[in-house]
Parts: structure tokens; C-alpha cells; sequence
């Protein structure tokens, strides 16, 4: 049997009459790049949702690592080894970016009250920022106020602080939205380096994207996973042909 | 000169004018200014201990003019046991030793900052703005109603607190212990925000989602800076108490903690020395305005609204920045 | 940087320039001309400028000026108005605080740093008492002689039970207890409201159902004008009478509450009727200047005035001999716009109380008229007190 | 029995008055997100100027039009001159600013009215009491204020669910560039919304003046409360301006009239009376805390 860091058991969420997820179920392997894709309002952005622990299934079960975390609250699905980014960048704005690193190094460093000494000159910051910066190639960045950022050095930055923690499974939600051609390929080519490192499960809408990365691609629609399978597979699934054909 | 120099100058320069102010004042025969400039330190301690909540918390409290108030009361009503021989509660004494008075100011304020911040924190945005005055405006009518204390006639010390080693009676030496407490506490706030404590507040000021991502409690940090600032305001409110030898319930006023936020607002929010050019700049401007008309108010309300238009960062901001 | 240093020099030359040339007399006057209440501290002002302009600049021929200066009803604002006036401008004689709590966190301090403070207004019980100066002097009154005159009044009258009503705060609870002192029949309740409160209906709802013989009432300013317009509109003022002190009947605050108030019977000790030379010179020559009928309030500062000026004529103007400015001041010998005048142990006035009436004059205006001498050379109740 | 259904209809006038008010207030917030804190100001302009056209006139319809038209316009020009700079700013800016015009606006009323209160009177034609219950005598005008509030708040729930610029201006609050790229001038409407908000708090404040005193600053004291209204209420809702301005109106009138006498059961009747009254005092604050504690966004919470 395969490796499985990420399973998902028929989960189910409802906002009032919506279902947005309806006996979901998936598996992630240890190591790959996998995808969720489906239409519109098929429910992805949920889905990460209730995997990281922002929203509450109301059942279903997910493990991690084969461990149930369904009922953890997010700070310890964290410590559990989840990774997230957002949909929309969400960085400390206020903050430079060096600051936004360190406080995502410091973040697993137990309790931060501490109130004298300077963050910056901490241990572990002094020890692993420069490295943390280089890997999303933001070292010469790193004075300025992370709002003053473009568009996909957020991005950069947002990833870069979400693998600070080492998670085992990083959650990447539409990672190239609002990016330009470039900032996709610098992108794509930042996804790909971190593979080996970590296994990400992906949320994206340039299909080239993904099923230039994925390892495995699962479809959801209406909530409801209606195939999963390599990319190969997925592109010759009538099924999913007609769930995306249906909808143009 | 650029942003980081001009502001390393305008501190030093601003901390040189402060220990030079007494002897200059008495050069020109101006001993009141030592008073007037007790008042502005002392303010300028209840200002920056609120931007610590509002500028490096994202905490907007309309009701910080408590803390202060209670600061004030702890101070006057320990002097009025002391006074009048009589122990508080029938079992605690009274005291004018400043050393006992103004530390147990602190901590009553802190207990206080303590018990509204974690009612209040449960809400944010407006309608924080709106719990944290609504506690305020409760323990103004409190104190209103407190008629062993005097009520809305306030409590009178008949003179300062005493603290070992200097004569508080004296204008100047009072003058220095406050600039000192000033100084104190631009300190601290100032490592405190650097601190790994305080890159975590502001990073959950600018984002409680992300803040939460990380897998920390936000709103615990936020509840330690809600109390350290609640302390900083009544160790101001216990200087007050000794600067006026006098406190009411209008300490505890909205209009008091509204005051306290257009001085933060008008020097620079988060800014730390921002709001002690604040405090400045709006007692002057009271003070002279009130010398020339007596419809001085006419003329601060506009003056307001315009540094508003065009000082987007206060007018810390616009000195240290050049646009 | 350059900017700032300017900013603070700029501010330090504003207070240098201002004491340049010390020669006339200075008075220092912290009064309240901004809130609600600002109307009292302009009427201080003006009868006080009067008494000065009718001399041409002088008050008993010295050369005087007159510091006025808003507190904006804060006693911290107060105080530190006092310390300017002392520090900077070297001032001798301080007036014109309006309210009670401003005047006790000011009085004591300024009186103990040897300046002469005479009440243009506020005298509180606990100026008057134990916490008497002999550098203190109130020219308008013991605080609860206005009530206590009206409490002597309804004593006699027919009502047996009075409903009371005042804020919650000293002064309330002070005017209610001179009041009680000498009403010594049934009190039907005794109510405290909100300070600043301006809507009475749940009170006047109350007083309905208590159906006592009268209300003494005690809240001025505009919480006194909302509550009488809201007690004649409840349809009460037919049934129930209403009594106060002078406080919500002033000639001004009366332009406010309009006929409502007309048949209300309060307590004063001056009214513009009043028949002495000294009076109908006063309210002649304020009527002239300011086009407004004077006040209590006005009487007040002027009488202030006129007593400053016959101080300053003794002492030939000198007033770094305050001793001798304080016993001038103690002989109170000036024709008060209240016919005779003078100060009791305590340095309060002992003086007669009148009750008065609102009246509508011919051509339309609200007013008073006195009716009935209540109490004559009346001293206050704290006088024993003072040990002085 | 009587007693208490006196009060009661007590607390729904005082709450109608707040309902007034509280209803710009949530509406400036609501779609603009601009915190006014000089709301009052208008509550006070609306006072000032009725008073004054009443006097002039003897009308009280008169003084209502000249009451709604100064708040109205006064409004507008604040919007145009000050607050439309500041909508992309910090609400801190914006409290800074407001709290300068409150300065302006109050001294400017004792310049240009003096400083003594103004007289307004109830117009005759609304004078007097009737029995409403046999024993429960009650003000006309009070009934007439109840009744204008109640108008006001069908109007504007009309105004906001059936006609075309309401839903304009929902739309406006929730998405402002979509708004402007329908090609509606979102300017022109934040303007006009902002006046409309205005005028309704120079209607509270004009129909106030016969029954309170008419002075400077009048508009503080009853901002204060408004800001607990529609804080209990849910920021940016009309429905829940009206039940939390009803809550507060009836929570501090009944606070006022029994507490005092509930306390005199078990204490000495001065202390009750001065406990009762301070408690009283801090009722609606006590019942604001408890509402957001057990409610942290308000009753009625909006979309956004």
C-alpha cells in the first residue's frame, strides 16, 4: 500500500442550504505534488479550509500522517505539520520582510513572551533568516515593508514563511492567481525545487500549471471528488471532461 | 537626510530640549514652563502608553483615560487615608510614600487593563472601540457617584507624594521624576516592540488570521500589551495626581480618553516619540490658543482636521519623512 | 528637526512677550466660557468689566487689568490657569470660578500660595467650614443660603410634603440638605438624577404618582430648563408647584424655558428690582452696555468688582501688602447693588434673602420680582465651624 | 401598573429620539465606514436652527423644514470638504478630524447664538395631555414624537428594500468600484447618503428642542448613547439600530425610575438613593458590555 501522509474521509460541510463539501474523500502521497481542480465554486478554497482548520467539518474524518486531526484547532494542526499559504496573499503588511520571516521561525520556537531582547538578534533567526530568504529568493529584499512588496514577491514570501515551520504537507491555495507570465514561471519553478523537500497539495486554476507539476490531480465538483488519478489519467476522463465541458 | 537620521536627530534634539528646559525657563524667568512641561511629560506617558495599544496592537481603545483616572484615584485616595489617619477598608493604612503609592497606581491599573482587555477582546474594529469605552464610561459614573471620595467634586491632595532622595514640592525635581518615568517607558516601549513579544503583536495587529496560521494565540499578546499599557497610563495617572495635588472624575471622562487619541494621532500613531510631540503640540495649542481667544476652540478643531488632510503620518511623520 | 526646534521656541517667545510692563494691578478671572455652562462665566465677566469700564480702566482709582481666562469647567484646566496667573504673571487677587468642585480644587491651593481669592459665585460648604482661609472671600453666598431661604419659605406655606429632586453629585446632595434645614415638614422622596441628564420623563412620571404638595428642585443649566418645560408639558405645574434656588430662573436661562416657567417661586439674594441707589445705577448701565437684563450672576461680578476696587483705594493700590489688602477687603465698605453688605466670621457674606417670582413684563420679556424678604442678615450654617 | 406603563411608553420616546439618531449613524458607517463622531453636532444644528425659525416664524412646521434643510446641507458640505478626502484613510483619521469639527460646531453655535440656551416651544396644536388609560395622562407631543420615529423607520425601510437608489446604495456598500463601474456616481450617492443621515439627526435634534434645553454641546450627550445603540445593535444595521435604540431607551428610564426604590428595599434610603442613581447611570453601559461579550459583532451583525 501506498505511503499516505493526507487522507480525507468522506467530509461533508453545508452552509445553511450550500453544501460545499459533500462526501468528500482523497489521498495524498508522501512526496508528491498533488492537485485539486474542479470548476468554479466546486468547493476547493473549503476544502483547504477544513484541512487546515478553519472551518470545522461537520463529519467526516481527516488524518494526517494517519493521525486523526479533524478536531485540532489550527495552531495544532500546525504543529502537526500542516503548512498553509492563502488564496489571498496574507502577509504581515505592516512588516518588513525580514520581520514576516522571523516571526513565522519564531513561531515554532514554544511562547514568545519575551519582551526585551530584539527579535532580529534571536538564536534562530540570526541562524536560519538568511537561508529562509534565500530559498524564495528574497534576500535582497528583505528591509522592505512587505506591503511594498509586487504581487508575486508576496506570494514568495507567503511560501517561504509557510515552509519555515518544515511542514510535511503544504497547502498552496491558487498560488499563481493574479500573477503575470513571469511571475508564474518563477513560481512554477519555486514549486518545483521545493519537491523532495516536502509534499504539497495544490488548489490552482492554470490548468498548464497543473498538469505541468502534479504528480496526482483529484476533480472535485459540487463538493464531491469525482476522480483522482495521475494527469494522464485525469485528461482522458470522460467524467471530468464532462464536468469541465458542461460547464463552458 | 534620510528618514532614519533626521529621526535619531529629532529625538536626541528632543531629549536635549526636555533636560535643558529648567534652566532655560529659569534663564528667562519663566518658571511656569517647568509646570506647563510637567504636564506635557506627563501627558506624553498616558500618549505613548496608548500607542502602544493602538500603533503596535491595533487596539483602538476610546476608553484609556481609565486607566489614568484610576492611577490617579489609588494615589489620591491612599493620601487621603494618610491624611486623615483613618485605614482603608479599616485594616490598610494610608500612604504619601511615593515608592508604595505609585507602584501599587500601576498595578491596580494593570488589574483593571487586565479584566476590561480580556472582556473587551472577545470583539475587534468598531466595536471594540465601543466595549473599551463603554468600561470607561462605567467607572466614570462609578467615580461620580463615589461620595466618600468627593464624587464630581474630586478628591484634593493637600500636597505631592513623598519619594526618597528628592523634594516633590519643588517644581524641577518633579519636573526630572517625570521626565525620568518618560523616558522609562519610551525605553521599555521601545524594546518591547522589538522584542519577539512585539513583532508578534504587531504581526497579529496586521493580521489575526495569519497571526492564527502560525499557529499562535494572538489575542493573549494582545491582552499583555492591553495591560502594559493600561499600566503605563496609571503610573501617568498617579504623576498627574501629584502635578494637579488633584483628581475628578473628568480624568475618566471620554472626552479625556477622545483627547489622548487625538494627541497620539496628531504627533504619529506608532511612532512611539510621535505621540510626545502630540501631547506637546496639542497642550501648547490649548494653552496659547486659550490666552488670545476665548473662542480658542474655533480655531483647534480646524487645526486639527488639517493636519489630518496633510499629515498622513503626524507630524512625527512629516518631520522624519520627506514625501 | 529645525522645525520642531522652532515650533518649541516659538511657543516659549509666546510666553515671554506676554509679561512685558507690570504696571496696573493685575486680577486674575478663571471663569467657564465654553460648555454648556458658559453663559455664567460670560455674565461674571461682564458685570465685573463693567464696574472696571465705569471707571475708565480703574477700580478705586488704580489702574487694573483684567486677566479672564476660560477652565472650560475642568478643575485640572482651573488649577493650571491659577498657576499661571501666580507664576508668570505675578498675580495677587484671583475671582470668578463658577462651579463648586472647580472652586475646591483651585481655592485652597492658590489661598495657601498667598493670593487673595474672592467667589464671584461658587461657595461651597467645605470653603465655608472647617476648610475656611482667612485669604478666601465669598461675595455671593454660601451655596446653600439660596435653598435655605426657599426651604424657610415652604415651611411656612401651606404644603405639608415636598418632593426633592437634584443631580447626583455633592453639590446636589448640598443643596438638598440647606433646603431640608430649615423645610421641616414631610419629604415626600428625594431623587437623584444623572449629571447632565436631559430627559426627566421617567422622573415627572414618578412625582405623578408620589402627587406630593410641592418640588424643590435643584439643577442648573440646561438639565433645569429641560426639566421644567417636561414638568409643564406633563401638565403638572397646575397641580404641583415647583420651587428652586435662583440658579434655574436667571434672566437668561428664563428666555429658555419660555411661559413655562411663569408663577415659579425662587430664592436669591439679589434681583434687579431690588430698590437701592446702587442697584438701579447697575442694571441702568448694564442694560446699556450689554442690551440684556443682568443676572444674578452679573450682581455677582460686579459686586466683586466694586468690592476689589474699595480694597484697592484703601491701600493706595499697593497690593504686595496683602495684609492690609485683606482687612480693606473685610470691612466690605462699597455700596453693594444689594443694598448693604458685609462678611460674616467665616468672610461669607451675611446679607438678606429674598423669594421672588417670574413674571412676564410688558413687552414680552421673562423676569423676576421680588416678593417677600424671607430672612434678614442671614448668616450661613458652617460660619461656627470656621475657626479663623 | 400605571406607573410602569408610563415609563415604558418613557423608554420607547426616549428610544424613537435615539432611533433618530442612531439610524444616520449606521448608515454613515454602514456604507460609507466612516466613523462620525460629530454626528451630534447635527442632532445640535438641527435644534439651533429650528429654534431659531420658530421663533422667527412661530411656525413649528417652518422650523422643521429650516431644521432638516441646515442639518441636511451641513452635512453635505462636511462630507464634501472633509470627510470625502478621508475614505481611503485610516478610521483614525477620520476620528481625529470629527472630533475637530465637534470643537468647531459647538463654539461656533455660542458665537453665533450666545451662550445662554435657546427657548423652543411645543407649537399648539400638539399641547396638552390625553388619558390613554384611565390615570395614565400622557404628553401629546411625546405621542407625536413616537409616531414620527415609527414613520421614519417604515420609510427608510422602504427606501432601502423597494426603491431603485436603496438598492443602489446596498450595492454601493458592498462592492464600491463595481458600483461606479455600473456607471451610478458613487460620490453623488455617498454625498447624498451622508445628508440623509444628517438631516435625520437634525430631525431628532429639532423635534428634542420644545422638550429639552437647546444649548451647545447638547449633541454629546446623546452621541455617547448613540454609539451604544448601534454598537448593541450591529454596526451598519437599521434593524437593529431600532431594537437596540428601544433596548437603551427602555433600560435607562426603567433603570432611572425603579432602581433607586428596588435598592431602597434592602439599604438605608440615602445610600440607596445614590447607589440606585450611579447604578442607574451605568445600566446601559452594563447591558452594552454584557451584549458584546455574549455577542461580539451586536444583535443584528451585518454582511460585511
Amino acid at each position: 500500500m501506498a505511503d499516505y501522509i493526507l487522507q480525507v474521509k468522506n467530509l461533508c460541510k453545508s452552509f445553511g442550504a450550500v453544501e460545499a463539501s459533500r462526501d468528500l474523500s482523497f489521498a495524498v502521497q508522501r512526496g508528491h505534488i498533488h492537485a485539486l481542480i474542479g470548476p468554479n465554486g466546486a468547493g476547493k478554497t473549503t476544502v483547504l479550509n477544513l484541512l487546515s482548520g478553519e472551518l470545522q467539518a461537520d463529519s467526516g474524518t481527516i488524518f494526517l500522517n494517519a493521525k486523526k486531526i479533524n478536531k485540532l484547532p489550527v495552531h495544532q494542526r500546525v504543529s502537526a505539520g500542516l503548512g498553509r499559504s492563502f488564496q489571498i496573499t496574507s502577509i504581515f503588511e505592516s512588516l518588513s520582510v525580514s520581520e514576516n520571516m522571523a516571526l513565522a521561525i519564531l513561531a515554532g520556537e514554544g511562547h514568545n513572551f519575551r519582551f526585551w531582547r530584539n527579535a532580529m538578534t534571536v538564536g534562530v533567526v540570526k541562524r536560519e533568516l538568511a537561508g529562509a530568504l534565500a530559498r524564495v529568493d528574497l534576500s535582497d529584499r528583505e528591509e522592505q515593508l512587505a506591503g511594498n512588496l509586487s504581487h508575486g514577491e508576496k506570494r514568495q514570501l507567503e511560501v517561504g514563511m509557510a515552509l519555515v515551520g518544515k511542514p510535511q504537507l503544504l497547502l498552496l491555495d491558487e498560488p499563481m492567481a493574479g500573477q503575470g507570465a513571469g511571475g508564474t514561471v518563477e513560481l512554477k519553478k519555486l514549486i518545483l525545487g521545493l519537491k523532495g523537500q516536502t509534499t504539497i497539495l495544490l488548489v490552482e486554476h492554470d490548468m498548464d500549471v497543473v498538469f505541468s507539476l502534479a504528480d496526482r490531480i483529484s476533480v472535485i465538483v459540487y463538493g464531491h471528488c469525482i476522480a483522482s488519478g495521475s494527469p494522464e489519467q485525469i485528461r482522458t476522463n470522460p467524467e471530468v471532461q464532462m464536468a469541465y465541458l458542461g460547464e463552458q | 537626510m534620510a528618514g532614519g537620521v533626521r529621526k535619531t536627530v529629532l529625538i536626541a534634539g528632543g531629549g536635549l530640549f526636555f533636560c535643558l528646559l529648567p534652566w532655560a525657563a529659569h534663564y528667562f524667568g519663566e518658571q511656569y514652563l517647568v509646570s506647563l512641561f510637567t504636564r506635557i511629560l506627563i501627558y506624553s506617558l498616558a500618549a505613548v502608553s496608548l500607542d502602544l495599544l493602538i500603533g503596535y496592537g491595533g487596539l483602538i481603545s476610546l476608553g484609556h483615560a481609565a486607566f489614568v483616572g484610576i492611577g490617579g484615584y489609588v494615589t489620591a485616595i491612599f493620601f487621603q487615608h494618610s491624611f486623615e489617619a483613618e485605614p482603608l477598608a479599616g485594616i490598610i493604612p494610608g500612604s504619601e510614600n511615593a515608592l508604595l503609592v505609585w507602584p501599587l497606581a500601576v498595578i491596580v491599573a494593570a488589574a483593571f487593563a487586565f479584566l476590561i482587555g480580556s472582556l473587551s477582546l472577545r470583539t475587534s474594529g468598531m466595536h471594540f472601540i465601543m466595549i473599551t469605552l463603554a468600561f470607561a464610561q462605567m467607572l466614570y459614573y462609578f467615580a461620580v457617584g463615589l461620595e466618600k471620595y468627593g464624587g464630581d467634586d474630586g478628591l484634593s491632595l493637600y500636597s505631592r507624594n513623598q519619594l526618597v532622595g528628592m523634594d516633590l514640592a519643588n517644581d524641577v525635581h518633579f519636573y526630572f521624576v517625570c521626565l525620568f518615568f518618560l523616558s522609562l517607558f519610551l525605553l521599555i516601549s521601545d524594546r518591547l516592540v522589538k522584542s519577539r513579544f512585539g513583532l508578534v503583536l504587531r504581526g497579529a495587529a496586521s493580521s489575526s488570521r495569519r497571526i492564527h496560521a502560525l499557529g499562535i494565540h494572538g489575542r493573549r499578546y494582545k491582552l499583555i500589551c492591553f495591560i502594559i499599557g493600561g499600566a503605563g497610563a496609571g503610573l501617568a495617572g498617579a504623576l498627574l495626581a501629584n502635578q494637579t495635588e488633584y483628581v475628578s472624575p473628568g480624568l475618566l471622562h471620554w472626552t479625556m480618553s477622545g483627547e489622548l487619541m487625538v494627541m497620539v494621532l496628531l504627533g504619529g500613531l506608532g511612532s512611539l516619540f510621535g505621540p510626545v510631540l502630540g501631547a506637546a503640540v496639542y497642550l501648547l495649542l490649548e494653552e496659547t490658543l486659550a490666552m488670545y481667544t476665548e473662542h480658542w476652540m474655533v480655531y483647534l478643531g480646524p487645526i486639527l482636521i488639517v493636519v489630518v488632510l496633510f499629515a498622513k503620518r503626524g507630524l512625527f511623520g512629516l518631520l522624519t519623512h520627506r514625501d | 528637526m529645525k522645525r520642531l526646534l522652532m515650533l518649541l521656541t516659538a511657543a516659549a517667545f509666546v510666553f515671554s512677550l506676554q509679561s512685558a510692563a507690570a504696571e496696573p494691578v493685575k486680577i486674575g478671572m478663571i471663569t467657564t466660557l465654553s460648555t454648556k455652562a458658559a453663559y455664567l462665566g460670560e455674565d461674571i465677566r461682564d458685570g465685573f468689566q463693567l464696574a472696571i469700564d465705569q471707571e475708565g480702566g480703574k477700580l478705586g482709582g488704580i489702574d487694573v487689568e483684567l486677566l479672564v481666562e476660560d477652565d472650560g469647567r475642568k478643575p485640572e484646566k482651573a488649577k493650571q490657569i491659577a498657576e499661571r496667573y501666580m507664576k508668570k504673571d505675578g498675580v495677587k487677587i484671583m475671582t470668578g470660578i463658577v462651579f463648586s468642585n472647580v472652586a475646591i480644587a483651585v481655592v485652597p491651593k492658590v489661598v495657601r500660595d498667598g493670593v487673595v481669592y474672592l467667589s464671584a459665585n461658587a461657595g461651597p460648604s467645605k470653603l465655608a467650614g472647617k476648610g475656611c482661609n482667612e485669604n478666601y472671600f465669598s461675595v455671593s453666598y454660601q451655596n446653600d443660603n439660596i435653598d435655605e431661604v426657599v426651604g424657610q419659605f415652604v415651611n411656612d406655606s401651606e404644603h405639608q410634603s415636598v418632593y426633592l429632586i437634584a443631580p447626583n453629585y455633592p453639590a446636589g446632595k448640598d443643596h438638598l440638605a440647606g433646603f431640608k434645614r430649615y423645610f421641616k415638614k414631610d419629604i415626600s422622596a428625594e431623587v437623584y438624577t444623572q449629571l447632565g441628564q436631559s430627559d426627566y420623563a421617567a422622573e415627572i412620571a414618578a412625582i405623578r404618582a408620589a402627587k406630593p404638595d410641592a418640588v424643590f428642585f435643584f439643577l442648573p443649566g440646561g438639565m433645569g430648563v429641560s426639566f421644567i418645560k417636561q414638568y409643564a408639558q406633563a401638565g403638572l405645574s397646575e397641580e404641583i408647584p415647583l420651587y428652586g434656588p435662583a440658579f434655574s430662573f436667571d434672566e437668561r436661562l428664563l428666555k429658555a424655558v419660555g411661559p413655562v416657567a411663569l408663577g415659579v417661586k425662587n430664592g436669591s439674594q439679589w434681583t434687579h428690582d431690588l430698590d437701592n441707589p446702587a442697584n438701579k445705577q447697575f442694571v441702568a448701565a448694564y442694560i446699556e452696555k450689554y442690551g440684556r437684563t443682568p443676572t444674578l450672576y452679573a450682581s455677582q461680578g460686579y459686586d466683586t468688582a466694586r468690592l476689589i476696587g474699595s480694597a484697592l483705594k484703601a491701600v493706595q493700590g499697593n497690593v504686595d501688602d496683602l495684609g492690609a489688602v485683606k482687612q480693606a477687603l473685610k470691612k466690605a465698605e462699597f455700596d453693594s447693588v444689594r443694598g448693604k453688605f458685609s462678611f460674616g466670621t467665616n468672610q461669607h457674606p451675611v446679607q438678606d434673602l429674598y423669594i421672588r417670582e417670574v413674571i412676564k413684563t410688558d413687552d414680552g420679556q421673562y423676569t423676576n420680582r421680588t416678593i417677600q424678604k424671607v430672612f434678614e442678615n442671614h448668616v450661613d450654617a458652617y460660619a461656627a465651624e470656621c475657626e479663623m | 401598573m400605571i406607573l410602569l406603563v408610563e415609563q415604558l411608553l418613557n423608554g420607547l420616546q426616549l428610544g424613537i429620539t435615539l432611533f433618530l439618531m442612531s439610524a444616520g449613524l449606521t448608515l454613515v458607517f454602514g456604507i460609507m465606514q466612516v466613523i462620525n463622531l460629530a454626528h451630534g453636532s447635527f442632532y445640535m444644528i438641527g435644534a439651533y436652527v429650528g429654534a431659531t425659525v420658530a421663533a422667527a416664524t412661530g411656525s413649528f412646521i417652518l422650523a422643521l423644514a429650516g431644521a432638516l434643510g441646515a442639518a441636511g446641507v451641513a452635512g453635505m458640505a462636511v462630507e464634501i470638504l472633509v470627510l470625502r478626502q478621508l475614505y481611503k484613510r485610516d478610521h483614525l483619521d477620520q476620528v481625529l478630524a470629527t472630533f475637530g469639527l465637534i470643537f468647531f460646531f459647538n463654539e461656533m453655535t455660542r458665537i453665533i447664538w450666545g451662550k445662554q440656551p435657546l427657548f423652543m416651544d411645543i407649537p399648539t396644536w400638539l399641547k396638552g395631555n390625553i388619558e390613554l388609560l384611565p390615570g395614565l395622562i400622557y404628553p401629546v407631543y411625546r405621542l407625536a414624537v413616537i409616531v414620527v420615529g415609527a414613520v421614519v423607520a417604515l420609510l427608510l425601510w422602504y427606501l432601502f428594500s423597494r426603491t431603485r437608489l436603496g438598492m443602489q446604495i446596498r450595492a454601493g456598500a458592498s462592492n464600491r468600484d463595481m458600483v461606479s463601474a455600473l456607471g451610478v456616481n458613487i460620490k453623488l450617492l455617498y454625498t447624498l447618503v451622508f445628508g440623509l443621515g444628517t438631516l435625520l439627526a437634525g430631525l431628532a435634534g429639532v423635534m428634542a428642542g420644545p422638550i429639552f434645553a437647546v444649548e451647545s454641546g447638547m449633541g454629546e450627550s446623546i452621541l455617547i448613547l448613540t454609539f451604544v445603540v448601534i454598537v448593541i445593535g450591529g454596526i451598519g444595521s437599521v434593524r437593529g439600530a431600532v431594537v437596540g435604540a428601544l433596548l437603551v431607551g427602555l433600560v435607562d428610564t426603567l433603570g432611572r425610575a425603579f432602581l433607586p426604590t428596588l435598592f431602597r428595599t434592602f439599604l438605608s434610603s440615602s445610600y440607596a438613593d445614590s447607589v440606585g442613581a450611579s447604578l442607574a447611570s451605568m445600566s446601559i453601559y452594563i447591558v452594552m458590555a454584557a451584549v458584546l461579550i455574549w455577542k461580539p459583532r451586536g444583535l443584528f451583525p451585518s454582511h460585511h
